[in-house]
């Protein structure tokens, strides 16, 4: 959180935001599963303004083979940004901050994953940032779950996910990119609602106790609605939505 | 990568046993390309986008456009900057990493069919002369990967810069500043477009599909502008060509390019 | 590293066997951090440091202060950065090389605490507002390994921000030139200490020592600033956290983190 | 093609051209083969003021072994500028053009040599450019078949080189640095005279599709006079030619 | 040598250097052994303001395999200095400087270590410049030989190290940061005192070769003192010192 | 390159029974360097170059004058940097990528060997102090191995420098700006002349050859300048060396130094 002043109105006295939402509503969801013909499972979502397509392979061999596990198969993620994605274009090397964020999703993953199923091989979790617009961690995750699921890893949950924040002195769901600029607190969450566990947490900004309470909270139910979409992708693109 | 395998054999026996009646895999003529299709605006938050899909090759270029220095003496020339990038969703062989040199090859001759057909006009981007001027950069990045891929991101970077805005800068205190609400499209002066052939045996084919690719002896591009002359031409492959083939590939380009660029036209009136 | 040996399971149904009795494996209750050590101003020559010892975890954190130019757009602001490293003396697996993901982690939370918390006073560390400001780089070596590095490294980092002088600098020809003589303390608002957690089974111990880490399924550390607020939170692990446990653990490190804060304290009014 | 202005003469009245040639006369060409004592193959060519040295090693093993193929040979090509041999200090680190020439390179000599007689093998082509005068690939890829020729690689054909181009509207062999910063076009080509076959080809500039035809036949014509110069030097280097 | 003005007295008319020694006389020397838990081997040593730790690992397996010599033990040695050790923070990429000395200490341990003992399997010294001060290298390399000793290596000797130089036209021992910034010449020398051999030997700065001959003199007789301080060390570790 | 093989062994035992009765594998005396041959100018495009031969060890030299930026608190000095590549094609061993320890200790040892005799008198390459300086590139690539590239490096880089003249630079509108015609040889003091020896047994021999680098217990170079004062020295190599020995070497490298500086004075002549 940068702590920055905000100069527009975060939070109105009606208790609508920037973008208008209210401060339990995300931003508009979109989520396709399949939408690759190469990967083996892929899925695209619009979360706001964010674009995020994942594909994955595997189960497939590790090359090379002692980076393999004899009794569980490992899972690898990468996070990568496109140089376009971003306000100023971004330089295509790495950044530490896609390294991390590639760590966190995969420990995120890693709980639903039935990894045990494939011993000594890999599935690889590619996630490209189209066009970022505050979130991206979540809304990867999200698209990543229901693109694992679409290449038919077995999994015990599905990881939804959401952030939710401090703005105006108030604790809201789905921090945008203006909101996390100008705002207090941003704690993105990573939930699995069938196991009921947080598989991903992060927290930048001050909170009092009882916020941070809150937040978790308020994340969590956050997590809940985006998993109806995700599994809605999944109903669409297997079972037909009429409209595709 | 380094063998072939035995099934890549059978499908290149098969690829040229049609071809030898005149037929291809897929059903096209030899000189024609795939189904184009360009979704302009792809990327709202850049200065230009395109998603191109050729066949079930696919591909996405976003422009962004920005203050720079020039480069040590073009002080009146803008700056224009083509990279390409294999995502690793796009084909299970691709591998993170440093870029491969087949990878840097596509980036180069991308940028080169447009920088040498003159497209851009580079010098109306000078924001101070030797100082500041505005950089337009394309980055493209492969999302699925059927073949030819030299075509696929050369119509995603021109119709990108086709549909481009640019913003204005005027130099405040000796930087260049935004000048808020003055956006103009980005000055171009011809439309280049790209034609990639094949060689497999003695014929040549237009646009090979990721099988052909792979089934390939050698390969040409060549990239026309509008005024239907030849600015740009890389040969490939581990094959070489006759004279007359490479002259009638250049007939080939001028005639297949127009069409192209009727198809690049089009989407840069539908983005209006 | 990457399968489990057969001592590290026996290792790990040793700790889960003592756990469900109450008990660790290093006879410490549960919420009960090792004992720190912290020797201040272990490199003279820096403008702060700070040797740390959490049980047989040694980490050492020099800080170096100079001018730098700052972020675009950021032109009011001193510059903060933090690094961490292993170094290959430290463990037997450590390796030299580009720095792998878990240190970049390591890095980017132990800078987030201290960022987040607000603790250094960035408005304060100008020069020349958009020309020069003052960067604070804070340097972190692991040199003995036993368990929780982000703890060690985020102690290390502020006992040897909370000791550290910043020399004074004006513009002289356009250029940050050094004011003889003329130091003070670096302005810092608060005191964040970081409690990092582990959970082993459905249990939550703080501060898990080397055999402790190898055993963990998740894990969570927690920053709070001196008005005993969260600023900072990072989950890692292969294993998730009910809701509840969450809640449980953000209580765990405001009651654990103001005990640390103590030490921190301590070891800033010794340095005096 | 930069398309800047001309500030000389490119092409007088007479058909003379800026350093004195006619418009289908090379520079002057040196080649000579075995110049190095390690390598089992090398050749030294003098371009006009290109200064290029060529060697060859194998074929040889190949690590790691994944790399080779089992049913041919592979061919490894390396174009390297040295930091002095340009205008302006070369940067040391490969650049990207480097790293595309040496791939054009590879697959010009590629035709031309009998990677099926050594399988599991690789022979490597180190190509040092030790003076820069435009034209550095045409000569540099002569100079390595000869080199090839050298190692005693089983080929098929020499590869011979030269470029054309368009300076002053008008169609010329051999387009030097000069030319090529100020002209219109310059057309690369790589050419097997007794298969027939062109096995490198670039394009940078505009050209009409007539001038297109006429620019490849003019080059054509040079890679022949090329041609009998790589002969020579070899007969040179293993008959003896007197002054040596 | 910079061959900067001094702009200090480096040696009074009484023959007293800038920081109060005697010209024969070292800085203050500390070295303890066996300072950290997880190294095979260790030492600390003070000598001057440098403060430099060495860790040993080994003999332990090489990855990869080839890597590894079937007829003797290979010693690695990586001299690192810490980005805060030095008066201008250090970029924490490894410099050419770091590499340099890495190899020179390597060559001056070598003749010292019977690596000849355990074949097939590498012994790593990681050396780390806590804070530099002049005369890092000699500190290092006697602090690498206490080190080896502590983790059990076998060895033929100590080599001790210690650097002379030219300082106000004299031949002084142990050239301080200050000495060697203003001074004339800077002669590190690695010493086996048993063996009487010279196993580092660099010079930087003019030397007549009288002067030269009596550097070399002056140093090793430096050597002989640390030599001392390094056999006290390691006595203090195993016999212990009565305050430790 | 790991183990040594039987006939390095071989090859090692006869090389030291020839020493033993005092000859050399190539019949030359012990303190005898190879045939020295010296081409200046052999890259008309640079500003100074040098092909040196020493025996079959064969390296190149060119020079490149431009002006810099000086290095911080030295704007009173030009800047001297020299680089050794061992390029691929000069030994079979040799692999391309990040330079090795070996070629990295190369290079600093000739470029020591040159700027510790204050060869080049930087003080005269100063276009406006702390603006802008000339900086002298000494780049040098080994075409062919045969052993001792110190040597051969030092006196191609010599020779080059020697033989380089360089352009002169004014400031105008605050960049250095080329006077047209006003070219000077580069401002030289003193020549370095460097004598490589190697320890095989107890004998001390001058300018190994590939086949007596490779049997050699441990090497020293020597630099001197033309006072016939040693002014850079690296021992290297796997062995060490009496104090009687060092001084010997010290006493050789005088000695020898003195003839390769005539040679280097005879080439720097051939070339005016």
């Amino acid at each position: 959180m940068g702590g920055r002043e905000a100069t527009m109105v975060l939070l109105d006295e009606n208790g609508i935001r920037c973008d208008g939402r209210k401060v339990d509503e995300t931003r508009k969801i979109t989520i396709k599963a399949g939408v690759l013909k190469n990967a083996d499972g892929s899925a695209y979502i619009e979360f706001g303004d964010n674009k995020i397509l994942v594909g994955i392979f595997g189960p497939r061999d590790v090359h090379p083979k002692h980076m393999s596990d004899t009794d569980t198969g490992i899972l690898r993620v990468r996070y990568h940004m496109e140089p376009f994605s971003v306000t100023e274009r971004k330089n295509p090397a790495p950044s530490r901050r896609e390294i991390e964020i590639s760590k966190v999703i995969k420990e995120a993953l890693e709980p639903a994953v039935m990894l045990e199923k494939f011993p000594r091989t890999a599935v690889d979790v590619f996630i490209e940032i189209l066009q970022a617009d505050g979130g991206t961690r979540c809304a990867a995750l999200s698209a990543a779950s229901v693109a694992l699921a679409d290449a038919g890893i077995p999994m015990r949950d599905l990881v939804a996910a959401c952030a939710s924040g401090k703005v105006a002195d108030t604790i809201v769901l789905d921090v945008n990119n203006e909101e996390d600029q100008a705002g207090q607190a941003d704690m993105p969450i990573g939930y699995m609602p069938n196991l009921k566990k947080i598989t991903l947490l992060q927290l930048d900004g001050i909170l009092t106790p009882e916020e941070y309470k809150k937040c978790v909270e308020v994340g969590v139910n956050g997590c809940k609605i985006v998993y109806e979409l995700q599994k809605k992708a999944l109903t669409d693109k297997y079972f037909g939505n009429g409209s595709d | 990568m380094a063998s072939h395998s035995v099934i890549d054999e059978l499908k290149k026996t098969q690829i040229l046993e049609l071809l030898e009646q005149g037929k291809r895999v897929d059903g096209r003529a030899l000189d024609e390309p795939r189904e184009i299709s360009i979704e302009t605006n792809a990327i709202p938050k850049a200065n230009g986008s395109a998603k191109v899909r050729l066949g079930d090759t696919e591909v996405l270029c976003g422009v962004k456009i920005q203050p720079d220095r020039p480069f040590p003496d073009m002080g009146d020339k803008g700056i224009f900057i083509c990279t390409a990038e294999l995502l690793p969703l796009s084909h299970p062989t691709v591998e993170t990493g440093p870029p491969q040199p087949h990878v840097i090859e596509l980036a180069r001759v991308t940028d080169r069919g447009i920088r040498e057909s003159h497209m851009i006009d580079l010098s109306q981007l000078v924001i101070e002369k030797d100082k500041s001027v505005v950089g337009v950069f394309a980055d493209i990045v492969v999302i699925d990967y059927d073949g030819n891929l030299f075509d696929a991101c050369s119509y995603a970077a021109t119709a990108a810069l086709l549909t481009s805005t640019t913003p204005k800068w005027t130099m405040v205190d000796d930087k260049p500043t935004l000048v808020d609400g003055e956006e103009s499209p980005l000055p171009t002066t011809t439309i280049p477009a790209s034609v990639t052939m094949g060689k497999i045996g003695n014929h040549i084919i237009v646009d090979p599909n990721g099988d052909e690719w792979d089934s390939m002896d050698a390969r040409i591009t060549i990239t026309t502008n509008s005024d239907g002359n030849i600015c740009a031409l890389q040969k490939g492959g581990s094959d070489g060509f006759t004279q007359e083939e490479i002259v009638q590939c250049g007939e080939i380009s001028v005639r297949v390019g127009a069409k192209i660029r009727e198809k690049l036209k089009e989407a840069q009136q539908g983005s209006q």
